[in-house]
């Protein structure tokens, strides 16, 4: 594609993510995001835990909360979140959805 | 009894339901600058939020973070937290990061209120009022986390003066000034797009991970707290690309042009990273090189720009540039700071051989050949009792304002000169990129406050060294070499003393 | 791309235009192929300052810093002024070589 | 941790930043000071702004009033970032129980229904009103001179958008809110007894000295408005049994109190001033007596309201009552009051 066609530069495959605190917090939540996400790499670099996808990262609430063992409101997410890779399409009482617009 | 609301709604009827256009005054005397720019907006509501932050939440999950990050600061000075750090060489790199970067903080904290007064969509007017006080936030935990470590060591102590006045301070001041004194849809393009969704990463990610590995809990505490507000921030960046060209092709090269800018811009100002990444953290994470791979061409060139492509726009004006010097820029800047080392408010020094063979293993094509000869050199006048400087003043790029210190795309040996004149005068320039910045807007770089030259006019402090450095706030023990300075004095004296106890 | 501004007449005068400078002016100087010295060096010098002079004790005091700079002689230097030859003698002024206000001076060691 | 902390004594080089240092001595600095003192950027502006090229990025000119010392004024309830959002967070938890219970116990359900056409001629009006309070603050956020006075300002703003949220909030509880929220906007827009109102907070939009909007909006036109609606129209309310609503009045008339204590500390610093004291004083009067008649006409209509639930109030009593407070505050910092002050023509 004429977009990423730089010289000098090799596109690789692409993909999108979430870059979070390392905590107990979120390492449940990683669990969770996994569950839903099977296809999620988690990898680790000093002080914070990677969370990559191809295509799309679906964070859902009621599998965070199975997790957490208990009530978890998206907005807390916030809370945790260091940066991220993607575009956030969608962020709801129910479901958080990182994924680019085009494939 | 009313039915709950979910966020989405409870969003829209606390943002969008309170604006109204103004009928008692004229819309263009409330809204005066939306329109200056060229950028045509027709439909405010299309603007999304995913965010959906209500100052109810605001207020909540922000007293929670800050309740975390205070106790950790606390928690560290009252256990001298700082004697844990990898080695006092460490905190150079954070010194330049309080000098420089914490003052942008403050500048985005006070331009983000202007977006949220002088921009007419509701949903951008909050997103930009948060943004606003989440970069007070910014600025204040900067500044209380580096507190500690300024009651210790040199170079904490003056950080807003040493802004307004070092020559190196001139490359982050000289880029945001540039970015508030523009309309406001290129600062969203300049701040929130380039340099918050699209370098931000580069930036912060690796900075706080290296800070992490260097056992900098404070550094690490307030990075990471802030980065979730970054994540808002990027956020609202990538919103503002889409939401401006979505709403009118004739945005489409308006945008461009701010784009190839801004990332030029904000690149030539990452090189300083870049040097403080490779050098001044003795434990490190990863090379520039490789963040850069990893952050900028992945993320960005693989991932945001397919997405950008269907809008018309192309990757900016010269990332092929970029990807060739990331081979280079961290050592010829390093290098640079070490040769200007007498004028500056931290310590640099000669990397040791372990470093050394990190950087061959990391740069194989280029260390070997063109930047560890200049180490050797270096060493061989410190065998002699020696420390090079280079003991004058350096040409400026009249855009970046870093010295011209960097060498053509192709040929790491060479010195890139540019220049033009306008209206009589000459202006020089380190690449294609700052003298093309500089053609589109003469009349905005020839006011460029340019520290070498300020010095010749005899506006900072007198003719001399002694005379400059007492006019920039820096004090003995500030500057210089690291090796056999206070810094280095104190920390091994204080772990002799630990070894003992 | 012209600025774009909201009031006519963004214009203002460059902040190191030659005339702040009076009976001087800045000159740059870079030692091409040699990085060791990382950059090209800022001077401000009188218009009417010898060669001689400006050689001596602006250029040399600043690149004797690298022990290599004792190996130049003027036989084997090479002058530039903006990227066309020069060829200095020590009595001659600045101006009367054609040197004027932010001119950039290369100087390099040949065989 | 890898030492013993009881024998080792490092000797501190530095107390503070010196910024603190130069101004306090050698002392420990707090964060709020750390945080506020000296953080605005100062000089060797590199561009003139785009926008308006007759300032610099930060320009003391932006007010005619003056401080030989900017920092002469500090925040007395000493807000920073961390502080200010903890107090807000407490007293916004405290509302959220206060309407958890008014919705557990239908306190709503039991409120007489002409009460929902009360909120519409006054309540759910004034969340536009207090978000239009946010743009003239956000002005003054990025205009003010010196980071103690922006950080207020800013605040100020954040805390309007606030109220306006909370307002909103309280209306979500209550049932068709969504009709509701429609019809408070058009009443906003056109209802005759607050077109005054919207007409009057439009124009402090322009106003172009933020230090006179600080004083317009901050000691004349909130304080009048929120006295007359939320102190005396609340006894209305609590006379009616309409008892819901009054924690929403009584949150907004504690942060007036709270957003005054800053306000009044700055125009004591303006007037205390050596140098430009006398002058700062003569300025803020004639702020004060240009804008005093323009700000009751605009609020005065709300005496619409008093006449609307069964028991009536009694409007020109609060209305005094409510002067009255405006002026107590205003003789406090020495300030002249509307019935001393020369007639106003127009």
């Amino acid at each position: 594609m004429s977009a990423t066609t730089i010289a000098g530069h090799t596109a690789k495959e692409r993909f999108i993510g979430v870059d979070l605190q390392d905590n107990e917090e979120a390492r449940r939540i990683v669990r969770a995001i996994v569950r839903d996400n099977p296809e999620a790499k988690v990898s680790q670099i000093p002080g914070l835990i990677k969370v990559t996808c191809h295509h799309q990262l679906d964070i859902k609430r009621a599998t965070v909360e199975q997790e957490l063992h208990h009530e978890w409101d998206t907005q807390e997410f916030n809370l945790i979140i260091i940066s991220y890779v993607g575009d956030i399409q969608e962020w709801d009482d129910d479901h958080i959805l990182v994924k680019w617009n085009t494939d | 009894m009313a039915k709950k609301l979910g966020l989405r709604e409870t969003y829209a009827a606390m943002t969008r339901g309170v604006n109204w256009t103004p009928s008692y005054v004229k819309e263009e005397e409330a809204f005066p600058y939306h329109q200056f720019e060229g950028i045509k907006i027709h439909d405010w509501d299309k603007w999304e939020d995913p965010f959906r932050m209500t100052v109810d939440n605001y207020w909540k999950y922000q007293a929670e973070k800050d309740r975390r990050l205070y106790a950790v600061l606390d928690s560290f000075s009252q256990n001298q937290g700082h004697l844990n750090i990898s080695d006092a060489r460490y905190l150079n790199a954070i010194k330049i990061f309080l000098q420089g970067v914490t003052p942008l903080e403050y500048m985005a904290h006070r331009h983000f209120m202007f977006i949220s007064r002088y921009i007419p969509g509701p949903g951008t007017r909050m997103a930009a009022l948060c943004q606003s006080i989440d970069e007070l936030r910014h600025t204040q935990i900067e500044i209380h986390s580096m507190s500690p470590y300024n009651k210790y060591y040199s170079g904490f102590h003056s950080m807003r003066q040493m802004h307004d006045r070092v020559w190196y301070l001139s490359v982050p001041k000289s880029y945001f000034d540039d970015a508030v004194t523009a309309g406001p849809f290129e600062f969203l393009t300049a701040i929130s797009f380039s340099f918050e969704y699209l370098l931000t990463n580069l930036l912060f990610v690796p900075f706080m991970s290296g800070a992490a590995y260097n056992g900098d809990l404070p550094t690490t505490t307030f990075g990471f707290s802030a980065q979730s507000d970054e994540s808002r921030h990027m956020t609202l960046g990538l919103q503002v690309i889409k939401f401006l060209l979505e709403q009118d092709e004739a945005n489409v090269p308006i945008v461009q042009r701010w784009l190839d800018k801004w990332f030029w811009r904000g690149y030539r100002l990452n090189a300083l990273v870049a040097a403080m990444m490779d050098y001044m953290l003795p434990k490190k994470v990863m090379s520039w090189k490789e963040a850069f791979e990893l952050y900028f061409e992945q993320q960005m060139l693989d991932g945001l720009f397919p997405d950008l492509a269907r809008y018309g726009i192309k990757p900016p004006m010269g990332v092929e540039q970029a990807i060739k010097e990331k081979e280079k820029i961290s050592h010829e800047v390093y290098w640079t700071l070490y040769s200007f080392g007498f004028a500056a408010a931290f310590n640099t020094w000669i990397p040791t051989a372990s470093e050394q063979d990190w950087m061959t293993q990391k740069y194989p094509e280029t260390f070997d050949k063109y930047y560890r000869p200049h180490f050797e050199k270096a060493q061989k006048i410190a065998d002699q009792g020696g420390r090079f400087f280079m003991l004058g003043l350096p040409q400026l790029c009249q855009v970046c304002q870093i010295p011209m210190l960097f060498t053509e795309p192709d040929d790491p040996g060479k010195i890139c000169f540019r220049s033009t004149t306008y209206q009589g005068e000459k202006y020089h320039f380190c690449s294609d990129g700052c003298k093309q910045i500089f053609e589109w807007e003469p009349q905005k770089y020839v006011q460029s406050w340019l520290p070498v030259h300020e010095i010749y006019k005899g506006n900072c402090g007198g003719p001399t060294v002694p005379e400059v450095l007492a006019w920039y706030g820096i004090q003995p023990g500030d500057n210089g070499e690291y090796q056999g300075s206070v810094d280095q004095q104190n920390w091994a004296n204080w772990h002799k003393d630990l070894a003992t106890v | 791309m012209a600025v774009v501004s909201l009031k006519p007449g963004y214009e203002f005068p460059a902040r190191d235009r030659a005339e702040v400078f009076g009976d001087d002016m800045l000159v740059y100087v870079h030692w091409a192929g040699n990085l060791f010295f990382c950059a090209a060096a800022a001077y401000r010098a009188p218009k009417a300052m010898k060669w001689g002079d400006f050689k001596a004790n602006m250029v040399d005091t600043l690149f004797s810093g690298d022990p290599d700079y004792a190996k130049l002689t003027p036989e084997n230097t090479r002058w530039t002024l903006n990227d066309q030859p020069l060829n200095p003698s020590a009595d001659v002024s600045l101006t009367e070589l054609g040197i004027t206000h932010k001119d950039l001076l290369k100087f390099e060691k040949v065989g | 941790m890898s030492y013993d902390l009881s024998p080792q004594v490092i000797e501190q080089r530095r107390l503070a930043y010196d910024e603190l240092t130069r101004r306090f001595g050698q002392r420990e600095a707090t964060r709020y000071e750390e945080g506020t003192i000296g953080v605005q950027h100062q000089e060797n502006f590199h561009y003139r702004p785009m926008w308006n090229p007759d300032v610099e990025i930060y320009d003391p000119s932006m007010t005619r009033l003056k401080l030989t010392d900017w920092y002469s004024f500090l925040d007395p309830r000493q807000y920073y970032y961390a502080t200010y959002n903890q107090a807000r967070n407490k007293t916004m938890e405290n509302l959220e129980s206060q309407l958890a219970y008014v919705s557990e116990k239908g306190m709503l359900d039991k409120i007489a229904g002409d009460w929902h056409n009360i909120f519409l001629a006054y309540l759910l009006p004034l969340r536009h009103y207090e978000y239009g309070g946010v743009t003239t603050m956000t002005y003054v956020a990025r205009f003010a001179y010196g980071t103690s006075i922006e950080q207020c300002a800013s605040f100020n703003a954040f805390d309007k958008m606030g109220n306006s949220q909370i307002i909103t909030k309280f209306a979500l509880m209550l049932p068709n809110a969504d009709q509701l929220l429609a019809d408070g906007k058009k009443a906003w827009l056109e209802d005759a007894h607050l077109q005054p109102l919207r007409s009057m907070v439009e124009h402090s939009w322009l106003i172009t000295d933020w230090a006179e909007a600080i004083i317009v909006q901050n000691l004349l036109l909130d304080p009048l408005l929120y006295n007359l609606l939320y102190q005396e129209f609340d006894r209305v309310a609590l006379d009616n049994g309409a008892l819901a609503v009054t924690f929403v009045h009584k949150y907004m008339s504690d942060w007036l109190k709270d957003n005054l204590r800053w306000t009044n500390a700055l125009v004591e610093a303006f007037l205390n001033d050596e140098q430009h004291g006398e002058a700062n004083r003569q300025a803020i009067q004639q702020i004060l007596d240009g804008w005093r008649p323009k700000v009751e006409e605009s609020v005065r209509p709300l005496a619409a309201i008093f006449e609307m639930p069964r028991i009536k109030g009694n409007f020109e009593a609060s209305w005094q009552q409510a002067a009255q407070n405006v002026d107590q505050n205003l003789e406090r910092l020495g300030l002249n009051t509307a019935s001393e002050a020369p007639a106003m023509a127009g």
